[in-house]
């Protein structure tokens, strides 16, 4: 019986560590210029779980294999020097790996989270609302107009609530359903959420952060290669979050510029 | 956590001691966690509305400091069989404490400041509730143990019940301070 | 006892039959020729512009659509006509037989078809899904009761009735674009302008009535009609448009 | 408390007692009926996440609004999802391990005749019944059960029914049901703290209390601070939801085309309560489990554990630790991204005291004569799945791997494996090794291997391609995967389904166990295992006052197995 625990969980650890090994399912390509560093960190972070992992699984199985309590009725042993062994082991290796992943760690969120905006990013609005995103372009007068959520109202395609009525900023605003950046280009997205809590994810750029209602939350990144992705929502707001999607479209610049006066004639 | 030094035999007060201190422990932490939410709420926006705390409630305070006195005497005296006129005035006290915040409550009703008019009137509110519902858990087990004392025969178990119970009803007192000064500091 | 029982209920079906052999008896007056009141609904000033509602979120609702859909709040139509104007009589006409046959509502292309669904009271209402994803109607009814309910991909026809007379705005959840209304009401009297932008109300007993126009963001206008057997009354409502 | 006049009608024997020994039962039975709804709800989301178009026989019939046909609707997913973790974390891994077996055992074995204070004890289980009650109750309800998740998030959770089906009355329940636990919770952890302070016999010492009465007593500790903290929480939503407070729903929310009529609150306020009770509550889920597996290895490895008194300081280390980590569950919410460092720190230190329990069960079975009983095994189980699923732990602990590993289902693999999987393990080896001393029977051997081998693989199946699914960027909680990048991860769903869909049938063993065993099991000795502990020196079932007059004296720890000179073990109540 103790033979085939320790049979069960050195298959176990063995087939669950190679396919994390090979990479079977692994993140999508990294589009995102602090998205090596993430990676990298993930990838320090699996090599050292992975041994300890497969070493645990391992003595466990090998305890297992070799102390059944068989026929030869010999004493039972404590660990040679007791329980110091374990706490040294403890503190010193997971000790050590902590503080290495945690400075190296906390260097690349900074870098992300925790440093201001490059200046001349393009600033473009998010706004989450139960089950989609829009985005929104300052326009030619590269001024946003005041938002009202009382006048809210997707009908009429208003989802910013804007008065263009009598806030001439508002007017040339462009409000669409695809966030189309150009490419090596530092962006500035500034998230508001309309209802409830949502969640910006677009897992090739490496970034995620959640909308919270009644806050404006700056998230900036540089997109380095072009194509469409899909942005995703990762927080729970309700029956369609499942289906709460929208896509980036990484352009060349000059085809950026092109698409925005296009869309602004639109107005 | 009194006993947790003392070996093998069951502290000297007996478990109602002990459950009545953890008891404690367990509502000091609900208010903490309110505090700690009316602090984050408070900055967390800007319409907070201030508003003068009712005068009664400085009444109400006295009446329940002075009730934690006569529920001394009450213990003092309870070992001679005089307690119970005192334990009954203790309770007085302590029900006028909840008439007293009750007439807080309409007088701030009177400014038409209720519950969901402005987040300081809404903690303002669920303090003093959450508060005077322990107070009153507090009478209802104080009086338990009056009816108990006046029942006849004391047996040896009603000086402790005494005490756990007076423990808990300086308790509220105090907290009733803390309260106090975090609503006036805060409102 | 029993005997009693049954002469009871002999007398009764006796009298209940009275009336109706009266009616019967009564001479056959001729039913007053219908008239009809029919005419356009047209907008002044310059309309808001219509634009380009963006699926980019379905893309198998892009692929229905070679050319992208506009928004459907304010359709106009050449002559300043104005389409989706609900135009019906005011006051309810409790004679006219319930309503019986199924008001057919369809989601299609992430678009409701029609745009106004209008119905009488406890009318049957069915709502198809024929998209291959699924959608989620949220009929915004104040004085009905609400409900919000999902519909997935080939689940049955979502049954529905509405007891009061409303004009409720229907969303769903999944696509904020999508946007239409149950117009429920108690007269058989109703008409929606089509793509001409005009109306008609036929098989009207004479006598006057007030009939009412109402769209969707313009308000809604009344004017007050008498029609005479056999008459057809023209009637136009104009509506003043805005931009924004 | 010492002369308890033993009951005799029925009524007050079975139904409302005041034995801690009944309504340890009581809270077990309670938990088994809650394991098998929650599991039921788990098959019906697996089995729409691999086939979201098949229609599931009966479904239709039993809920026509929610899944007319047979096809679940998106609502209706996430209705499930959301019963599914409130019943498994409140119902089910805080009340069979803690509630349960700590009901039944703590008092025998700190040798007390009962709990401090009896009527507080049975009022505890029927207040937790009634809030299982209303909380299925919801299920039932016009609109349904809510669908805002066991966390329940503000304003999804606290504006009402605006924010979708179910959050109307639906989700006024559920936050009544988790109020009317909280006072459950307490009384109960009120008893335990007591009752292990003051209630001990003569010469049981704190250092010689089993390691299972540690861990129930350090839970009870974590327990009440952390129930008091959410009971608040709860009215604060509560007042949100009836009373139009604004505490955690801000000014200008516009849903379903209106605008909310609130103003000022922080839906972060709510992240911050319920995770400061949050994760106090995945450390009251497991210790219990720690504690169990420190006290049944050695039983079956014929040896102490190694280093009893370094373990029961990692559980003091944990329970501290487990007050400072609350923050790692929101370094993406928007709360300042200073926080999320500061966060990361206590929650990195937190993985040492862990490793350092878990290398001390390795290292017990070091050297050992094991003895493969169902609960040896299930113990190992414990072991193995326990570290698979802490080490998944490191990844999110870091805020920068976090950016990409929120809200995935790396997550979802990762808390299963260490609270579905590794706690209900513990579950499981208490049952199998307390069964003869509390039903006075010996459960099925053959039985209960089958159920282990079927479990653990099966459990490893079903949760180790979770994590595959999390690196893929798989988003968690959703009811349907109809975004490009998701598709090609539907076979990997539909292999995680079949697993499930066995694993949970394989649990049909254990109930028929269980049950059969209690009706027919052969007759238990009051010492079938050779345990030391105090619960093993009385009679199974032990007798109303357990130890039939005074409780005896204790002479010497826990754990004397292997003593030197050739006894076996040495009874803790021996002279």
């Amino acid at each position: 019986m103790g033979k085939l625990f320790a049979i069960v969980v050195t298959v176990i650890a063995i087939v669950s560590a190679t396919l994390f090994a090979l990479h079977v399912w692994w993140l999508p390509v990294d589009i995102s210029a602090h998205g090596a560093r993430i990676d990298r960190q993930l990838n320090e972070t699996m090599v050292a779980a992975g041994v300890l992992f497969v070493v645990a699984q391992l003595a466990l199985a090998w305890f297992a294999w070799r102390y059944g309590a068989g026929p030869s009725s010999r004493g039972v042993k404590t660990f040679p020097g007791g329980a110091t062994p374990m706490v040294v082991l403890a503190v010193v290796l997971v000790g050590f790996e902590i503080l290495t992943l945690t400075f190296v760690g906390s260097k690349v969120w900074a870098g992300i989270y925790q440093s201001p905006a490059d200046p001349n990013s393009l600033q473009v609005e998010v706004q989450a609302e139960q089950f989609a995103f829009y985005f929104r372009y300052a326009g030619p007068d590269g001024r946003f107009g005041a938002m009202h959520p009382e006048l809210a109202n997707d009908a009429t395609d208003n989802f910013f609530g804007l008065d263009p009525a009598n806030d001439t900023t508002a007017r040339d605003d462009i409000v669409v359903a695809t966030l189309t950046i150009p490419v090596n280009r530092p962006i500035l997205l500034q998230l508001h959420a309309k209802d409830v809590n949502h969640a910006f994810y677009v897992p090739e750029l490496r970034i995620q952060q959640d909308f919270v209602p009644g806050m404006v939350i700056p998230l900036h990144f540089t997109a380095t290669q072009t194509g469409k992705y899909e942005i995703v929502c990762t927080q729970l707001c309700g029956l369609g979050h499942y289906n709460m999607r929208a896509y980036v479209e990484v352009i060349a610049p000059d085809q950026f510029d092109q698409w925005l006066k296009q869309k602004a004639e639109q107005q | 956590m009194t006993a947790i030094g003392s070996v093998a035999q069951p502290s000297r007060q007996g478990p109602a001691q002990t459950g009545v201190l953890i008891g404690i422990a367990t509502i000091a932490m609900s208010f903490a966690a309110l505090t700690s939410a009316l602090v984050v709420r408070q900055a967390a926006s800007s319409d907070w509305q201030h508003f003068r705390l009712p005068t009664i409630l400085y009444l109400n305070t006295l009446a329940l400091i002075t009730s934690s006195g006569t529920l001394e005497i009450a213990r003092r005296k309870a070992s001679r069989g005089a307690g119970l006129p005192w334990l009954s005035l203790t309770l007085g006290l302590g029900l006028v404490f909840v008439l007293g915040q009750i007439l807080a409550w309409q007088d701030l009703a009177a400014q038409g400041l209720f519950l969901a008019t402005s987040p300081s009137s809404a903690f303002f509110y669920v303090f003093t509730a959450w508060h005077g519902v322990h107070v009153l858990g507090g009478v209802a087990a104080l009086s338990y143990v009056g009816y108990r004392m006046a029942g006849g025969p004391s047996g040896r178990a009603l000086p402790t019940a005494l005490g756990a119970g007076a423990l808990y009803w300086h308790f509220m007192a105090a907290l009733w301070i803390c309260l106090l000064a975090i609503l006036a500091l805060r409102i | 006892m029993k005997r009693s029982r049954t002469l009871w209920w002999g007398g009764v079906a006796v009298i209940a039959t009275l009336p109706l052999g009266s009616a019967a008896l009564s001479a056959p007056v001729p039913p007053p020729a219908a008239g009809t009141i029919s005419g356009k609904a047209t907008y002044t000033g310059t309309p808001p512009k219509m634009k380009p509602i963006d699926m980019a979120k379905e893309p198998n609702c892009v692929t229905q659509h070679p050319t992208p859909v506009m928004t459907e709040n304010v359709v106009t139509e050449p002559g300043n006509t104005l389409r989706w104007v609900v135009v019906y009589i005011a006051a309810a006409d409790t004679a006219a037989p319930a309503a019986t046959e199924t008001v057919r509502y369809d989601q299609k292309g992430c678009q409701y078809l029609p745009h106004v669904a209008v119905m009488r009271v406890n009318q049957p209402l069915d709502i198809y899904n024929d998209d291959p994803h699924s959608h989620n109607i949220h009929p915004l009814a104040r004085v009905n009761p609400e409900w919000n309910k999902s519909q997935p991909k080939g689940a049955p026809p979502i049954h529905a009735t509405w007891e009061q007379p409303e004009f409720i705005p229907v969303k769903c959840n999944i696509h904020p674009w999508m946007h239409g209304y149950f117009v429920v009401l108690r007269t058989p009297h109703y008409s929606v302008t089509g793509e001409d932008g005009s109306f008609s109300l036929a098989g009207l007993p004479p006598g006057t009535y007030t009939v009412t126009a109402w769209h969707e963001q313009f308000g809604t206008q009344r004017q007050d009609v008498t029609v005479g057997s056999g008459e057809t009354k023209t009637v136009s409502f104009v509506f003043t448009a805005r931009p924004y | 408390m010492s002369e308890i006049a033993t009951p005799r009608s029925f009524l007050r024997t079975h139904v409302f007692s005041v034995d801690h020994k009944v309504i340890g039962k009581q809270y077990l039975d309670l938990a088994l009926v809650a394991v098998f709804t929650g599991m039921l709800l788990s098959w019906l989301m697996r089995f729409h996440l691999a086939w979201p178009e098949t229609p599931v026989p009966g479904l239709g019939t039993v809920a026509p609004s929610g899944a007319a046909g047979g096809v679940m609707t998106p609502e209706f997913y996430l209705s499930l999802m959301t019963m599914h973790g409130t019943i498994m974390v409140f119902f089910v891994l805080t009340t069979a391990p803690f509630a349960g077996f700590g009901n039944y055992f703590l008092p025998i074995q700190v040798g007390a005749s009962d709990m401090a204070f009896p009527r507080i004890n049975m009022m505890s289980f029927w207040v937790t019944l009634v809030a299982f009650l209303v909380l299925i109750s919801a299920f039932f309800v016009p609109e349904g059960a809510p669908l805002s998740g066991w966390t329940a998030y503000a304003p999804l959770s606290a504006v009402g029914k605006d924010a979708g089906p179910g959050q109307g009355l639906g989700q006024t329940l559920w936050v009544v049901s988790i109020l009317i636990f909280c006072v459950a919770q307490l009384l109960g952890a009120l008893n335990f703290i007591v009752t292990t302070l003051d209630l001990r016999t003569k010469g049981m010492s704190l250092a010689r209390m089993p390691l299972s009465t540690w861990a129930w007593f350090i839970t009870s500790v974590i327990g009440l601070i952390a129930f008091a903290v959410l009971m608040p929480a709860t009215i604060l939503l509560l007042l949100d939801r009836v009373a139009g407070t604004s505490f955690f729903i801000p000014a200008g929310l516009v849903i379903s085309d209106r605008l909310q009529p609130h103003s000022g609150g922080s839906p972060l306020l709510w992240q911050h309560l319920f995770w400061f009770f949050g994760h106090p509550e995945v450390y009251i889920a497991i210790l219990p489990g720690f504690g169990i597996v420190s006290h049944i290895l050695p039983v079956f490895a014929r040896k102490p554990l190694l280093g009893p008194r370094v373990f029961i300081a990692c559980l003091i280390a944990i329970a501290f630790l487990s007050y400072t980590v609350w923050g790692h569950h929101m370094f993406l919410s928007g709360m300042n991204p200073f926080s999320a460092t500061l966060f990361s720190i206590p929650t990195l230190v937190i993985t040492i005291p862990a490793t350092i329990v878990t290398l001390l069960w390795i290292g017990t079975v070091y050297g050992a004569r094991l003895r493969f009983t169902s609960a040896a095994l299930f113990c190992l189980g414990f072991i193995s799945v326990f570290v698979s699923g802490g080490i998944s732990g490191f990844f999110l602990a870091q805020p920068s791997i976090d950016t990409y590993l929120h809200g995935t289902y790396f997550v979802v693999g990762h808390f299963h494996f260490v609270m579905g999987v590794a706690a209900m393990f513990g579950i499981f080896a208490a049952t199998y090794f307390w069964f003869p001393k509390m039903y006075g029977r010996m459960m099925s051997e053959t039985l209960g291997k089958w159920h282990f081998w079927l479990t653990f693989i099966g459990v490893y199946c079903v949760f180790m391609p979770m994590h595959y699914l999390g690196l893929a960027g798989n988003v968690r909680r959703y009811s349907a995967f109809t975004d490009d990048y998701l598709k090609p991860l539907i076979p990997l769903h539909r292999f995680i389904t079949v697993a499930a869909l066995f694993t949970g049938a394989v649990q049909l063993i254990f109930l028929f166990n269980v049950i059969r065993s209690r009706l027919r099991g052969a007759p238990a000795p009051a010492n079938p295992w050779q345990g030391t502990t105090l619960e093993w020196s009385t009679s199974s079932p032990p007798p109303h006052d357990n130890f039939g007059g005074p409780p005896p004296a204790v002479h010497r720890g826990p754990q004397e197995y292997g003593a030197p000179g050739a006894v076996d073990h040495i009874m803790q109540a021996a002279p």
